[in-house]
């Protein structure tokens, strides 16, 4: 076993064992945390997959911006925990075993037939600089990205529309 | 293998000397600000501790140590221990990808002053900037009281407002140089600093970057008035000394940043004869910066906390998204 | 080097228990968490995909990913304040008068 | 430097003219508005000028493409303007005479609308006027059959509106239907003219599938020429509708109901020119078709002397020169029918200068009787009484006239002038028109230089006739002794014409052959070859002409007429006089012929189809009996029984099936996750089991 597969599970197992904490914590801060610790694995994986500049935007959007909110709206509305616990009985059990297919699936379909997708041959310098993903993104991807600033905007909009109070009528 | 080892090692020896100095740093910008406060408020300060008081950030250092170590009763005690850390990690981390010098030769081996070089620089300094916001607000929660709360909110409200100001004013200088990379934009600063092509930015940048760190007039998270201290209420001993470190330095790294993307960072006269000359001329300007930032806690007041909000959406981000626009349309319509 | 196949495996894993999260907790923002989990999952795969292929393209996809995640959370979340407002609850349970 | 492009203002000058009284001509006041409608006809001629000076530099043809107008698969009508020599003398005649005409009406009808009692039409004429101006330019202008019918149409409203202008009277002022009923004649006689054309246009445009003329002209020659001839007799109708030739003319006598200034402008110099023009635009198809040309000329032939005969026996004043103008017209039309297209189109100017020029002068004659029965001073109204019923002053009457000379001598020195052109004696301008037009029907055909040689010796008689009834002899009336001459805003522009009536003949000389060269750019040296003079033809008609104003003499001058003595022409020729003063009749037996039937078949529509059948039958008994019993019985069995039963039994399985669906629907967000997550892993299995 080489360094790289040691790290590699290494991650692997904090990002499995950060997603199952996010997922099983009684507290919604603490999952919180879990996921965020989730992301900085994923960014490094992002880095060792070659991608620096997809993993600073995710540290800086999802770590940064996203997960701040997440947390801003839980202390805001101080709902940590959920007070009642109704359950229905029967969707859990259903949801695991649905699960459970789900994965043994997913990893038939990479492992099962045989297929093992290695990496080849070790890329070039300038993979993934910023340069490259610029020109990508102002060339070939231009509609995507001008449709992606205005679906932002009209998200910026919406969200100030909900949160805004309704003006109390006399 | 070998040259890795060399590598490991360098990078070792590198950060510990930049944790090191960073340490030192914190402990004498503490003494630097209450000597300069004091002489702005014509006091003297503290002077009696070794020779002009040199010795009084060890003194205090040691009087944290020894101090109590309380946590509430109610508090999340997990989180609550974690705060403190999670504000120093990225003040230490951030400083990474800042040179310091250039290259000197040394056991026959050229060595980069300065950690590393990579081309999402900017990117990294903006990332680690958006994380540090976690320290304070967990610790706010954590502290299970309500003026710690008031302030760990505060805080992420008023760090993820202006963190949109200090990102457009990163871009004008990635627009100058061209390049994500900072030593690249240092060697873009060869003749001229961009803080003379690029006042506004450089304002836009100083002003955002004293809303990061919670510096006064910005410092409303941890407002003594109102909030009894704010987040770092229930702290106290170590655990309150770890913030006190986070604050301190993130003033030296914020600094050593604008130094960097506006002051010509290391450079200076002679320093590509004289690679050595290069931290110097850093301190220099980081010690300049840090002046003018006590300077500022000197002279104004505290903002109330909408203005604050209001400066920060209304004022500050349309001026900065108006100055990238203007560099821009310049950089393109003059092909610099 | 690491198969990219481990990359896959490791990004079905997590997506699996994203929609777990969403299937079996009833805090509504924790499903939000859940959500930004598959998504997350999704651009593993993505990037995984390009480091294998050698294209950026699996990149850029990722970037505008993140871009409609960072919407989509803004809208979500007000719409959890707005609904908290009104219920005083943020129980997904709670939210079932469109029972039939 | 060419003007061409500034051709659409000839169109557009009058319709800001139009919309500039429309507007504020009631502030504008007489003054101002016939100010304003002067301005835009003459700006409409200057540009017309400018035309003519840029084709001088570059006689070619010009196609100013103004707009796109119709695109409908092959059908491509763009609004575009042709200025060619043919077109910029249309331009010419119809804008200067017209301009001159706005002058004289401007004073005209100042005492006009006060005898009519109603002085705020006088806005209303200019308006029309200009409408008028602005759809002849279309009509001259137009570059495709279309657009030129675009203008036909127009010209046809404007006469219909302005012979209808005191539409609530009588010609003598009394309140009735005359006026609008004349104008509804010449509407409906037009109507009939204008199938003709639009039949013309289709089969145009399905032969040749276009209806530009450029094109039409180029593919013609290799369409069969019986088709070709189709066509031109098409047109033909609408030739004799628009031009007042046989059978059709009978609208253009009654048109005299109209203002005398109308009655210069639009039935005499320009309007009824316009049959004139297409035949002459369509030179090029006439020209395939000899048996249409044949016809065409031996129906203008026919015109001039069935109706010279009429205005022999006529005491109107302007009935005689309105079957004048139709006889002169019967001359055009022969001509162009010849092919002596050339000769067509300068008799067509000459006689606009002279036709107008005795029209107005009869306006100014009738003028000057009306304002010694009624006078009136200046601007003030004094007689505010409307004009009695069965009153016997009619001042249109040439029996109630006499010695006019001495009292309004402008008004007789001009219409002297008028009236020796127009009987064609040298060297006055119709000397030189009609005798071109004579020249070339003796070389082409002797039958038709017959009958217009006996047209042109009747008009002479008749000129002289109408001549020695109104200005010599005694005053027959208290009015005609105190005959007030007209203002010289009115003599003005007689004048001028009489200038232009005495050298109009200029415009293409014998020898020298202006209009010959200038209409050759466009007709083409085989449609526009110059006429030889030919003195043998001229001395004849010469000594003609002379011999039937000695007659008129010896009838009318030596003895003169004594005042409601009968007129001596009666005695000599008995019945035929009866039948002249009739007009043959040809009113009459149009109304047996069409009229009477037409009628009979309409009541008989009415009564006994519509009312009786259709109505009383078919509606009542029929569908609104039988529709009731349909609407009970769908009402009781079908609607209630079977329609509310199967509504009423859908609505209770739906309301059942939905009660057991609706157990799935459990308000759980959750659930339905569930669900959709079962379907996905579910069709991912039967992906990798099954493919």
């Amino acid at each position: 076993m080489t360094a790289d597969l040691i790290l590699f599970f290494g991650l692997a197992a904090v990002a499995i064992g950060a997603a199952l904490g996010m997922l099983l914590s009684k507290n919604a801060v603490y999952s919180a945390l879990f996921l965020i610790l989730n992301f900085a694995t994923v960014a490094v994986f992002f880095l060792l997959l070659g991608a620096p500049f997809i993993a600073m935007a995710q540290v800086a959007v999802y770590a940064g911006a996203i997960m701040v909110l997440f947390l801003f709206v839980i202390m805001l509305l101080g709902a940590e925990q959920l007070l009642t616990s109704h359950k229905s009985g029967w969707q859990r059990p259903i949801a695991i075993l649905l699960t459970l297919v789900l994965l043994v699936e997913s990893i038939y379909l990479i492992f099962g037939r045989g297929r093992l997708l290695s990496q080849v041959a070790p890329v070039a310098s300038d993979y993934a600089s910023p340069e490259a993903i610029g020109e990508l993104l102002f060339s070939r991807y231009l509609l995507p990205f001008e449709v992606t600033s205005i679906l932002l905007l009209v998200a910026m909009v919406g969200v100030i529309v909900l949160i805004k109070k309704p003006k109390a009528n006399n | 293998m070998q040259i890795e080892t060399a590598l490991l090692i360098e990078w070792v020896v590198k950060s510990t000397i930049l944790i090191f100095a960073l340490l030192t740093g914190f402990a004498y910008t503490t003494f630097y600000e209450r000597r300069l406060l004091a002489l702005i408020q014509v006091r003297i300060g503290p002077n009696r501790t070794g020779p002009f008081g040199f010795l009084q950030p060890a003194a205090d250092g040691l009087k944290l140590i020894f101090k109590e170590e309380l946590i509430p009763a109610n508090a999340y005690k997990f989180v609550f221990i974690l705060a403190p850390i999670l504000t120093v990690i990225p003040a230490l981390i951030i400083m990474a990808v800042v040179p310091w010098g250039g290259a000197i030769e040394l056991f026959g081996r050229q060595i980069a002053l300065g950690l590393t070089d990579i081309n999402v620089a900017i990117l990294y300094l903006l990332s680690v900037a958006s994380i540090s916001v976690y320290g304070i607000v967990l610790a706010g929660w954590s502290s299970d009281n309500k003026y710690a709360m008031m302030g760990g909110l505060r805080s992420s409200a008023q760090m993820l407002s202006y963190e949109l100001s200090l990102g457009l004013a990163f871009v004008v200088p990635i627009l100058l140089a061209g390049s994500m990379s900072l030593n690249q934009i240092i060697e873009a600063q060869r003749g001229v600093w961009f803080i003379f092509y690029q006042p506004i930015a450089a304002l836009v940048f100083y002003i955002a970057m004293l809303a990061e760190v919670n510096r006064a007039p910005f410092d409303m998270p941890e407002a003594e008035q109102e909030l009894t201290a704010g987040y770092h209420t229930e702290y106290s001993g170590m655990k309150f000394s770890l913030f006190f470190m986070g604050e301190y330095m993130k003033m030296i790294a914020v600094s050593a940043i604008f130094a960097t993307l506006f002051l010509g960072g290391y450079r200076g006269p002679f320093v590509d004869t004289y690679p050595l000359l290069g931290p110097l001329y850093l301190f220099l300007k980081v010690f300049l910066s840090l002046g003018l930032m006590i300077w500022i806690r000197a002279t104004l007041p505290r903002l109330r906390y909408d203005r604050l909000m209001a400066f920060g959406w209304k004022i500050l981000l349309p001026l900065s998204i108006l100055n990238v626009f203007v560099t821009a349309v310049i950089i393109v319509v003059f092909g610099l | 080097m690491v198969p990219v196949s481990y990359y896959l495996a490791l990004a079905a894993i997590l997506f699996a228990l994203g929609a777990l999260g969403v299937l079996i907790r009833r805090n509504a923002i924790i499903i939000f968490m859940s959500i930004e989990l598959m998504l997350n999952a999704a651009n593993l795969l993505f990037v995984a995909f390009a480091r294998s292929f050698e294209s950026l393209d699996g990149q850029i996809y990722v970037f505008f990913v993140i871009a409609v995640a960072a919407a989509e959370v803004a809208v979500g979340l007000a719409l959890i304040v707005t609904i908290f407002r009104t219920k005083h609850s943020i129980d997904i349970d709670e939210l079932s008068s469109m029972k039939g | 430097m060419n003007y061409f492009d500034l051709v659409p203002w000839i169109v557009f000058l009058p319709v800001l003219g139009l919309l500039l009284n429309i507007l504020i001509g009631k502030r504008l006041g007489e003054r101002g508005s016939s100010l304003v409608a002067f301005l835009a006809s003459g700006g409409a001629f200057v540009v017309s000028v400018l035309q003519w000076l840029s084709l001088s530099a570059h006689p070619e043809a010009h196609i100013v493409k103004f707009a796109e107008w119709i695109n409908i698969g092959a059908l491509q009508v763009p609004w575009a303007f042709r200025v060619d020599t043919l077109s910029v003398t249309m331009m010419l005649v119809v804008s200067g005479v017209g301009t001159l005409i706005h002058i004289y009406a401007a004073g005209y009808m100042h005492y006009d609308v006060r005898y009519k009692g109603d002085p705020a039409a006088y806005q209303r004429f200019f308006i029309y006027l200009n409408l008028f101006i602005a759809a002849m330019m279309i009509l001259v202008s137009g570059d495709s059959y279309l657009m030129l019918f675009v203008g036909w149409e127009g010209v046809g409203l404007c006469s219909f509106l302005l012979i209808g202008f005191w539409f609530n009277k009588n010609p003598d002022g009394s309140s009735g239907m005359e006026n609008s009923n004349a104008a509804k004649k010449a509407f409906i006689a037009n109507r009939v003219g204008d199938l003709g054309l639009l039949l013309a246009m289709f089969a145009i445009f399905t032969l040749m599938g276009s209806l530009s003329f450029d094109t039409v002209f180029a593919r013609a020659e290799f369409i069969n020429p019986s088709y070709i001839l189709a066509i031109t007799l098409f047109m033909l109708i609408g030739v004799a509708g628009k031009s007042a030739q046989l059978p059709l003319y009978v609208w253009l006598p009654d048109a005299m109901a109209g203002p005398t200034p109308v009655s210069a402008l639009i039935h005499a110099a320009t309007m009824v020119t316009a049959g004139v023009y297409l035949v002459a635009r369509s030179a090029p198809l006439y020209s395939l078709a000899p048996a249409a040309q044949t016809t065409v000329a031996v129906v203008g032939a026919l015109t001039a002397l069935f109706a010279a005969t009429i205005a022999v026996g006529q005491n109107d004043i302007k009935k005689v020169l309105a079957y004048s103008t139709i006889s002169q017209l019967g001359f055009m039309v022969a001509a162009v029918g010849l092919g002596a297209f050339v000769a067509g189109m300068f008799h067509l100017v000459t006689h606009a200068f002279f036709k107008a020029l005795l029209f107005l002068g009869s306006g100014s004659v009738i003028l000057a009787l009306e304002r010694a029965h009624h006078p009136i001073d200046g601007d003030h109204e004094q007689h505010h009484e409307e004009p009695k019923k069965g009153h016997a002053f009619d001042p249109q009457d040439m029996r109630i006239m006499g010695g006019l000379r001495k009292v309004i001598p402008t008004t007789y020195r001009v219409y002297l002038i008028g009236a020796l052109a127009l009987a064609g004696l040298p060297p006055l301008a119709g000397f030189f028109s009609k005798d071109e037009i004579l020249t070339d029907a003796l070389h082409a055909n002797p039958l038709v230089y017959a009958l217009l040689t006996a047209a042109a010796f009747l008009t002479a008689f008749y000129m002289g006739r109408q001549v020695l009834l109104v200005f010599f002899g005694e005053p027959r009336s208290h009015a005609a002794e105190e005959a007030v001459e007209s203002p010289p805003i009115m003599t003005w522009p007689l004048i001028v014409l009489a200038g232009l009536s005495i050298l109009g003949g200029l415009i293409n000389f014998p020898g020298l052959h202006g209009l010959t060269n200038w209409l050759e750019h466009t007709l083409g040296h085989e449609f526009a070859h110059a006429t030889e003079f030919n003195l043998t033809v001229a001395l004849t008609s010469t000594l003609l002409a002379l011999l039937a104003i000695y007659l008129a003499w010896t009838l009318y001058g030596r003895e003169p007429l004594k005042a409601k003595a009968a007129d001596p022409l009666a005695k000599r020729l008995g019945s035929l006089f009866t039948a002249l003063q009739n007009k043959w009749w040809v009113d009459e037996f149009y109304g047996w012929l069409i009229i009477r039937p037409y009628q009979r078949f309409a009541a008989f529509l009415a009564d006994v189809v519509d009312w009786r059948f259709w109505h009383d039958w078919v509606h009542d008994s029929l569908i609104a009996r039988g529709f009731r019993g349909l609407a009970v019985f769908l009402a009781n069995p079908v609607d209630l029984g079977v329609i509310d039963g199967l509504a009423n039994g859908l609505a209770t399985g739906a309301r059942g099936l939905a009660s057991s669906l609706s157990i799935l629907q459990t308000g759980y967000v959750r659930n339905y996750a569930l669900m959709v997550f079962f379907g996905v892993v579910s069709m991912l299995a039967y992906l990798i089991f099954f493919s």
